[in-house]
């Protein structure tokens, strides 16, 4: 459904781009229907870069990105099918107006014709799918509501659009324990009726709880990726090993990160050539006899 | 440029200048020096006698001299660097030059730098080129004498000449190319008369006194400042702040509401204390297209200035500072030329009802009801005045003409263009109505029928006739007023008759007031300052250019020191 | 994130409300506001209510205020009330048209370069500085000069036309920062155009500040005329506040102790233009919780 | 770093060409024709000698070459430094006229623009949060800075100068005087810089003092200042922190402000007949002097660049900000 | 104790009325303690550390003691809070990211802090504490902006704990720091206590696990409150308050996939504090409340050190 094909984005900075910043480097991947990707990886490693690409937000400099095998093409017959959710709820609505315009938004642009009792009925009908009551929600400015339920109207906004790609976007970091855990459930939901989900995050044990496929990021460039039991069962890449013991865990004592003597890291410049471990499990080292 | 404007340490000039300078050259002591405006405005630019409309006030007149003055009360030539002029035949004209003039470089002046001056002018860019028209030679028959030959003796413009044109020394100028006659700075002076350029600045000309001029001896005169310091003229307000603070002893600029200074308790005087306080300088007029549709109709224009409350601007706009011009428009200098008679038959005043008549009778009507008459063939009349932008007290007083035209029942709507534009408009003839004061008093009132009638039209008229009036007996009187003696006034008067009676059935221009010659003076440091009143001298108080020679150079050696 | 956090209690009032209720308390934005109003409403009934041309010469020159003549009168005995009255008309015409246009130039340059960005960007900023560096006064005189100035509105043109480069600027600093906001993208995932997402997503989150810098270029244009009209590059029909000075200060007022002539008009625009800043100041406390007084 | 300069340089640079460009347009678009005035004024009267001079004075302006040709013209002179004659003040080079009143102007704006920035800054700084002073004293400074310069300018030439007679009010020095390397010279020269100074210095003031004080509210309620005053930093260290970040907006705002201030400069040197650059200017409209206006104008210009340059440099040097390659986001 | 805090209560004054954030929060440390401090966002937190330190404009203090080593904290007084300010109780705050002067080098910034309190500079020592934070000493001579945001954090940690506070309040230092630099700032926290930089400290954060590894003693508010407080350990393991344990429950961990196990949330929202309901503020989202929980549970000492504000505990 979606796929990358050796994305790169350079970001020029200063006058008449002087400087570029590589974000993303060589990076293919590919989303099928009812899976989620979880991309995960440290602050500043091209997370949130590569959604944008992907949503049109942002061009790509070299590589593809495809969906249904035609390339992005920002638009309304594009957002039909895809949409996004970004990191920031509170910074996702326009504080001068009242929250539930991001829904008349769609209705003006992809369904005008519809009649309005027909209209609050699917508000009503998506919202409750993601268990808001719409009496609570309805009718208030985003700052009269809270984190998670600013989050949820915005998946409710994807869904009101017959969507078949969602880009969430660490759409949990602003929200406590509790509320995210609800929110996290809910993309599972949708992952069972076939969409498919790009998981965007750095905290890994949220992508490990809801994702197939993992790829982990550094520096732009794709670290290792694969099966999510794999990737964080068997990790391969030095990184991810280094990742995973920084997490802390409740009931385990941090340990220290492996020594990264076995294998060559990939870091800046490098070709991003990817070794295929296992089956579907790649890693970017620079053979196998150093892993 | 000059030595002013950049500091010079004292130690340099103290010593040797010790003996001759009665105080510090660099700090003017103030009960010598006479302070005055209203000339120049701006730094300045030359001290080229030639360039008589730009040149440092005092280039003429008290650096570089004429040949004879002009007396404005007894309407006669002053000889000055000349001893005598006489007409020896009816085309040869003799000046006798005063013996001892030296000039400032210590050379004697002598008939060689007379015929040198004049010659100046066979260059084609220099203003006074067209008196080679009629002037065939210039010879000097000895050191002292200098002989003028003519084709054709306009002896009035030539009297206009003796007072006008500075002498310039030979020895310094020649060689000089037309580009550096016409041009040139002339950064130092090298002149005969009384004081020379002693600094400038931005802002200022400082002139000292020379104490070996010769006037002294020959004239028995001597200007009494020792110092002055012409100001480049700021505006009105600072002019009339500076009167105030006494760091100023003569202004010749416009201040409005002066009158009321005069009469209070301030220290300043003007030539009368009484309505209009100064002395008469020009006459402005409302000049008229007389190419266009209706200014072409003498009624039409008769009518026009029948309209015009003179009255009102004088009053309202000048505050009583200038006076209401006669019909005739010729300065009250020259008032023994007006001929009575003529004005008592077909002068005019303003009168509306008379200017509603006199239209009415030549057919303008106001056909539509709008408060205006038409034009004959029904047209709507609908006229510009134009006066420059900027000049306040011309933009009232044409706001003030479309008043009181408006209630004769003419449509005359002001218009400020840019100066230039102005000019440009004027010369071209792309106008229907306008103000004018071009000419200035002079040694006769041929220089203002000059103004009126000259011929022919010509497709740029820059300097006169911009009413495009074409009358050619006219012109041909003027032609031969030009050339009656000077001191022929009966000969004048007669001509100045006739000439009265085509303006006055005609009116190419309308006279409307006189322009002052402003000059308020204080008296704090300088007295005896020219006034009406008493002993007081008659002689007009100020610099401006050209006025020198009109008495404003014997003013200045009439003044007393008022400590004294 | 954590500043914006803090900077929006989630349970603090509406925004609106909160601002109403802070911009009725406060004595800055109600007193500057109410010199304003008093001033305009002046300018607007005052003509209509005394009649007669500002200009007609009156009988009694230089009478100072009387019951007759509330302000006195000329040198050419006009009413300086009823002058007065009508300079403030054509000060207000000058500061809306000159601050309008001004405003609007700098809206849509501010806007344009600040969320198109990329080349956009550098060439609008290009301009902007290079409108910016070149003195306007200095340009102003010229284009006076040459061209002439008829009407109170070609001199607010013209004042418009130079005046916008700092709001330009101050707004394209505020969009830039706005646009990278996420309500921005997910309007264009709505399917939003360029021209929309600016006014009605960017536009309506910096209605406060885009008031504020109209105030300011009003209050600016207002003191860019009169310098103009003092040196008299002014409209040449009509009056106006600057006209009457220059009238004023030409026909030496002050120094024949015409003082009526020469303060009220001056006065005013230091009340408006003051009022105005005053206002301005006040407004940014009411919309600025930081600067409020607690 | 060098970026940053190299942006500068060709904002600069563009600008400088825009306004040599203009400038090069003014005599020769506008309507009125220069050296009709100037033949005007000489008042002559015969056709023959008005086209002598017209040709004459034509080719002495080289407005007879072609339109390309007197474009690369005026560029070659104008870097050597030739701005041409003035018309009005013929045959003075215009370059000469400049030279002779700029002195005057500097003397006026550096000092007001300088002492205004540093006094108003202080001051604002001062006022800041301090409920007394900011109820009394700061609402002068909005009177002050919505006053029209020429407004104030003559007020205070009224009453300072003709009514108190404490201060002259025309000239740049005393019409007695002769420049002269004394100490009364001085004293004069200063007494004759006093109003128009005051005037300019006023009127700037205000609004320094008023931006300062808005800055410097932020400043005091940033993240740093609350970190200081959680350790227990004495205010007067919070505040000295607090100024020296708000006072980089200042900076910057100088550089805005510069136009604003050479034109005001312009009416006071006119109300106070300082015989600056304003002076110049007003006298170069009025008498359609174009070489001297496009002279003046192109000073002015270059004027304003140098020192929205040094403006750019000291902004660099205290601003470690921009050192650090953020360059490209302000300009 | 060195520190005891009782019934403490900080309000907010709002247009509206008065938000209580602080609702009667009663609690000790002792010497060399790490008291974690959780709980859900806008319960209070932030608040509880401000109002040790410095109170913004805001807050009011109204009622409510806090004694630190046997002196009364005057916090309501700013003027007198300022002697114990940095010396006895310091803080890292929230926004250490943006909590040093742009415009300042970090030599001439701490100099000039220090002096304003009355000390010199020991380079050495400030120095070798840099050090054990992994800062290399030629940061002194940078400006912040050249720092990483990992680095200004543990600049702000070295310059909080230079005059040797007896408490230091640590707000949420790492919620903005991706895991491996947040291991390190929480490790560095925790040398700093062994070398006797800091007696006592309080940790605020959301994560539960971040705080589990550093704190001894773990403290959950919830809506003003306290909720529950005990060792580290014994609210991981064995929590008391309902509210810990769903928190708890709601805890993915590395390993946990949804497909095995799907967690859930705490159902509703917490209460308003502008008018928070009579009795316990956790009841409505409560799962086995009861009638008593109408009534404000009282905070009991279940076993030493384990304090529990739950009628059901
Ligand atoms: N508009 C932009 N212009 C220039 N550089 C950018 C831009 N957006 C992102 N970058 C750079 O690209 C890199 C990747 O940024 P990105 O936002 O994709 O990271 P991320 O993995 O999402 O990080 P985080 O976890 O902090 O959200 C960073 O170095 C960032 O500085
Ligand atoms: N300035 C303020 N005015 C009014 N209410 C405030 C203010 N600051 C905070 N509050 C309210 O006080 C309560 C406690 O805020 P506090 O910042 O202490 O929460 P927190 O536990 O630190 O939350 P977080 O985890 O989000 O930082 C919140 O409900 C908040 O809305
Ligand atoms: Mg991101
Ligand atoms: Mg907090």
């Amino acid at each position: 459904m979606l796929k990358l094909d050796d994305v790169t984005k350079e970001f020029r900075i200063g006058a008449f781009g002087g400087k570029s910043v590589t974000a993303v480097r060589n990076v293919s991947f590919d989303v099928v229907p009812g899976e989620v990707v979880s991309l995960i990886g440290e602050s500043g490693s091209g997370k949130s870069t590569i959604g944008r690409m992907i949503l049109g937000l942002n061009p790509i400099t070299r590589g593809s990105i495809t969906f249904d095998g035609l390339p992005v093409r920002a638009g309304k017959e594009y957002y039909r099918h895809i949409q996004g959710i970004f990191q920031d709820p509170f910074s996702s609505f326009n504080p001068v107006f009242k929250a539930d315009r991001v829904f008349s938004m769609i209705k003006d642009t992809y369904y005008p014709a519809v009649p309005a009792a027909e209209w609050a009925e699917r508000i009503e009908t998506s919202l409750r799918d993601v268990r808001l009551n719409p009496g609570q929600v309805l009718g208030k400015y985003p700052h009269q509501l809270s984190g998670g339920q600013l989050q949820r109207l915005l998946i409710a906004r994807a869904l009101l659009l017959d969507i078949k790609l969602l880009v969430a976007d660490e759409i949990t970091s602003m929200l406590d324990a509790s509320t995210r855990i609800d929110v996290l459930n809910l993309l599972a939901e949708l992952k069972a009726r076939g969409l498919g989900v790009l998981y965007i995050t750095h905290d890994l044990s949220l992508g490990n709880y809801l994702a197939e496929r993992t790829v982990v990021l550094r520096g732009g460039s794709v670290a290792e990726m694969g099966p999510t039991e794999r990737v964080f069962g068997d990790p391969l890449h030095p990184y991810t090993r280094e990742l995973l013991a920084a997490v802390p865990r409740l009931h385990e004592a941090w340990d220290d990160a492996p020594p990264s003597d076995t294998c060559f890291y990939h870091r800046g410049g490098g070709t991003g050539a990817l070794y295929e471990a296992s089956p579907g499990h790649f890693v970017a080292c620079a053979g196998l006899s150093d892993c | 440029t000059g030595g002013g404007s950049t500091p010079t340490p004292p130690a340099t000039q103290a010593p040797s200048q010790g003996a001759t300078a009665s105080a510090n050259p660099d700090s003017l002591p103030r009960n010598e020096t006479l302070y005055t405006t209203g000339t120049q405005w701006g730094p300045p630019a030359n001290f080229n006698p030639i360039r008589e409309w730009d040149s440092a006030s005092g280039t003429k007149g008290l650096v570089y001299e004429t040949m004879f003055h002009y007396d404005t009360t007894a309407a006669k030539l002053t000889p000055w660097l000349a001893a005598s002029g006489t007409w020896t035949d009816d085309t040869t004209y003799e000046v006798k030059l005063r013996p001892g003039v030296k000039w400032a470089d210590g050379q004697p002046l002598t008939a060689k730098d007379v015929v040198f001056t004049f010659e100046l002018g066979k260059m084609e860019t220099i203003p006074y080129h067209n008196l080679w028209d009629w002037l065939k030679t210039v010879e000097a028959t000895d050191d002292q004498t200098v002989k003028f030959t003519f084709s054709k003796a306009n002896y009035q413009e030539w009297d206009f000449m003796l007072y006008t044109r500075s002498i310039v020394p030979e020895h310094v100028w020649k060689g000089r190319s037309e580009k550096e006659v016409l041009d040139g700075v002339n950064e130092n002076p090298v002149g005969t008369g009384a004081y020379t350029f002693m600094s400038k600045d931005q802002d200022r000309v400082v002139l000292q006194r020379r104490d070996d001029w010769w006037g002294k001896a020959a004239l028995n005169m001597e200007p009494k400042p020792k110092y002055i310091v012409d100001i480049a003229t700021p505006s009105n307000e600072v002019a009339m702040g500076l009167l105030l603070q006494q760091k100023l002893d003569l202004s010749n600029n416009f201040l409005p509401g002066v009158a009321n200074l005069v009469q209070g308790n301030f220290g300043l005087t003007t030539y009368y204390n009484e309505p209009p306080y100064m002395l008469s300088a020009n006459t402005a007029w409302l000049v008229p297209n007389t190419t266009k549709k209706p200014m072409d109709d003498p009624a039409f224009r008769k009518a026009l200035a029948s309209s015009v409350d003179v009255k009102k601007i004088v009053e309202g706009v000048y505050g009583n500072l200038v006076k209401a011009a006669s019909p005739t428009g010729l300065l009250p200098q020259w008032e023994q030329f007006v001929d009575q008679a003529v004005v008592g038959k077909s002068g005019f005043a303003f009168d509306a009802a008379k200017a509603k008549k006199l239209l009415a009778d030549a057919g303008y009507k106001d056909g539509d009801g709008d408060g205006f008459v038409e034009n004959k063939d029904g047209s709507k009349i609908s006229l510009s005045l134009i006066v420059p932008s900027g000049w306040t007290d011309w933009m009232e007083s044409a706001r003030s003409i479309a008043a009181s035209a408006k209630s004769a029942g003419i449509q005359i709507t002001p218009d400020f263009p840019d100066y230039n534009a102005l000019v440009e408009k004027r010369s071209k003839g792309d106008f229907d109505l306008l103000v004018n004061n071009e000419r200035q008093l002079s040694n006769s009132p041929y220089t203002y029928y000059e103004y009126m009638f000259q011929l022919p039209v010509l497709k740029q008229q820059n300097t006169v006739n911009f009413a495009r009036y074409e009358n050619k007996k006219a012109w041909a009187l003027v032609q031969q007023l030009d050339q009656v003696k000077t001191d022929d006034v009966e000969g004048m008067k007669k001509i100045a008759s006739q000439l009265q009676e085509i303006h006055l059935a005609d009116m190419p221009v309308i006279p409307l007031w006189y322009n002052g010659l402003w000059a308020q003076s204080s008296t704090s440091v300088w007295k005896n300052w020219p006034a009406a009143a008493g002993s007081a001298p008659k002689t007009g108080a100020v610099m401006w250019r050209n006025w020198l020679e009109l008495g404003g150079f014997e003013t200045l050696t009439q003044l007393q020191p008022s400590g004294s | 994130m954590t500043a914006l956090q803090e900077a929006e209690p989630r349970e603090r009032a509406g925004v609106r409300r909160e601002a109403l209720y802070f911009a009725v308390r406060n004595g800055k934005l109600l007193t500057g506001f109410a010199i304003v109003l008093a001033m305009l409403v002046l300018g607007l009934i005052g003509p209509v209510l005394i009649g007669g041309a500002p200009n007609e010469y009156g009988t009694s020159p230089m009478s100072p205020p009387s019951a007759a003549h509330w302000l006195g009168t000329t040198t050419f005995g006009q009413d300086i009330f009823l002058q007065f009255v009508h300079g403030l008309r054509s000060t207000f015409a000058v500061g809306v048209i000159g601050g309008g246009i001004a405003a609007v130039i700098g809206m849509v340059v501010g806007f344009v370069a600040g969320y198109r960005g990329g080349v956009v960007d550098e060439v609008l900023n290009m301009l902007t500085n290079v409108i910016l560096v070149i003195p306007t006064l200095a340009v102003l005189l010229i284009i006076n000069a040459y061209l002439g100035i008829r009407s109170v509105a070609v001199q607010g043109l013209f004042i418009g036309l130079t005046q916008w480069p700092w709001a330009a600027r101050a707004i394209r600093a505020q969009t830039f920062s706005l646009r990278t906001r996420e309500f921005v993208d997910l309007a264009r995932m709505s399917g939003a155009g360029t021209w929309r997402i600016i006014s009605r997503e960017i536009a309506p989150n910096m209605s406060s500040y885009l008031f504020m810098t109209f105030i300011l270029l009003f209050g600016g244009s207002i003191l860019i005329a009169s310098s103009l009209d003092f040196i008299g590059l002014g409209p040449t029909d009509g009056v106006s506040l600057g006209l009457m000075l220059q009238n004023a200060s030409q026909w030496s007022a002050l120094q024949l102790g015409l003082w009526w002539w020469f303060v009220p008009p001056g006065a005013a625009i230091t009340a408006i233009v003051g009022a105005l800043y005053v206002a301005n100041v006040g407004l940014d406390e009411v919309f600025n919780p930081k600067l409020r007084e607690t | 770093m060098r970026r940053y300069f190299g942006r500068k340089l060709l904002i600069y640079g563009l600008t400088f060409f825009v306004a040599v460009t203009v400038n090069w347009m003014i005599p020769r678009f506008m309507p009125g024709d220069p050296v009709a005035s100037m033949v005007a004024r000489a008042s002559v009267a015969k056709p023959e000698a008005v086209e002598a001079m017209r040709v004459y004075y034509n080719s002495l302006f080289g407005f007879d070459q072609p339109l390309w040709q007197q474009y690369v013209n005026f560029w070659g002179a104008l870097f050597t430094g030739d701005f041409g004659i003035s018309i009005w003040l013929f045959p003075t080079p215009v370059t000469t006229v400049i030279m002779n009143a700029v002195p005057y102007t500097l003397a006026l704006i550096i000092p007001s623009v300088l002492l205004s920035w540093v006094v108003g800054n202080r001051f604002g700084a001062y006022a800041a949060r301090r409920k007394l002073l900011d109820n009394t004293v700061l609402p002068l400074g909005y009177v002050l800075t919505a006053m029209p310069y020429m407004w104030l300018a003559v007020l205070l030439a009224w009453s300072l100068g003709v009514i108190a007679d404490l201060f002259p009010v025309a000239g740049g020095y005393s019409f007695s005087m002769r420049p002269n390397w004394s100490l009364t010279f001085a004293l004069d020269l200063v007494h004759h810089w006093a109003l128009p100074f005051l005037s300019l210095f006023l009127v700037a003031l205000g609004g320094w003092a008023i931006g300062m004080r808005n800055m410097i509210i932020y400043e005091l309620e940033s993240d740093y200042s609350n970190y200081l005053a959680a350790l227990g930093a004495p205010a007067r260290l919070i505040r000295r922190y607090a100024f020296r970040n708000a006072v980089l907006p200042q900076i910057t705002g100088l550089a805005l402000q510069l136009g604003v201030l050479v034109a005001g400069a312009l009416v006071t040197e006119i109300v106070f007949a300082y015989p600056g650059l304003g002076s110049l200017i007003l006298k170069a409209i009025q008498n359609k002097d174009f070489f001297l206006l496009q002279g003046t104008f192109l000073f002015i210009v270059l004027g304003v660049l140098i020192a929205n340059f040094i403006i750019d440099v000291v902004y660099v040097v205290v601003d470690p900000r921009t050192r650090a390659g953020m360059a490209g986001a302000r300009a | 104790m060195s520190l005891l805090v009782s019934e403490l209560k900080v309000y907010y004054r709002t247009l509206k009325g008065e938000v209580r954030a602080l609702d009667g929060m009663s609690f000790g440390l002792s010497d060399g303690e790490i008291l974690g401090l959780v709980g859900e966002s806008g319960c209070g937190k932030s608040t509880l550390a401000k109002s040790l330190i410095r109170m913004d404009g805001r807050m009011r203090h109204a009622g409510g003691r806090v004694v630190l080593d046997g002196e009364e904290l005057p916090i309501a007084d700013d003027r007198r809070m300022n002697d114990f300010r940095f010396r006895k109780v310091s803080i890292i705050p929230q926004y250490a990211m943006s909590a040093l002067n742009p415009t300042r080098k970090l030599r001439k910034m701490v100099t000039e802090l220090l002096a304003s309190r009355g000390t010199d500079v020991d380079t050495a020592e400030l120095e070798s504490r840099m050090s054990q934070v992994g800062l290399p000493r030629e940061v002194l001579d940078r400006y912040p902006i050249e720092l990483s945001g990992g680095m200004k954090q543990r600049m702000v940690m070295v310059i909080s704990t230079l005059l040797d506070p007896s408490l230091l309040i640590a707000d949420e230092v790492t919620s903005a720091l991706d895991v491996s630099t947040q291991k390190a700032v929480a490790r560095a926290l925790l040398g700093f206590r062994e070398s006797g930089y800091v007696k006592s400290m309080i940790f605020v954060t959301h994560d539960l696990a971040l705080t589990h590894h550093i704190a001894d003693t773990i403290m959950v508010m919830y809506a003003g409150k306290l909720a529950e407080k005990a060792p580290a350990d014994v609210i991981v393991k064995a929590p008391r308050h309902p509210y810990t344990r769903l928190l708890l429950d709601s805890l993915p961990e590395v390993g946990v996939r949804y497909a095995d196990r799907r967690l859930e949330g705490i159902a509703g929202s917490p209460p308003s504090l502008l008018d928070p309901p009579a009795g316990c503020r956790f009841r409505d989202r409560c799962p086995i409340a009861g009638d008593e929980c109408a009534q404000d549970p009282p905070v009991t000492e279940l076993a030493p050190g384990h304090h529990v504000a739950c009628w059901k505990a």
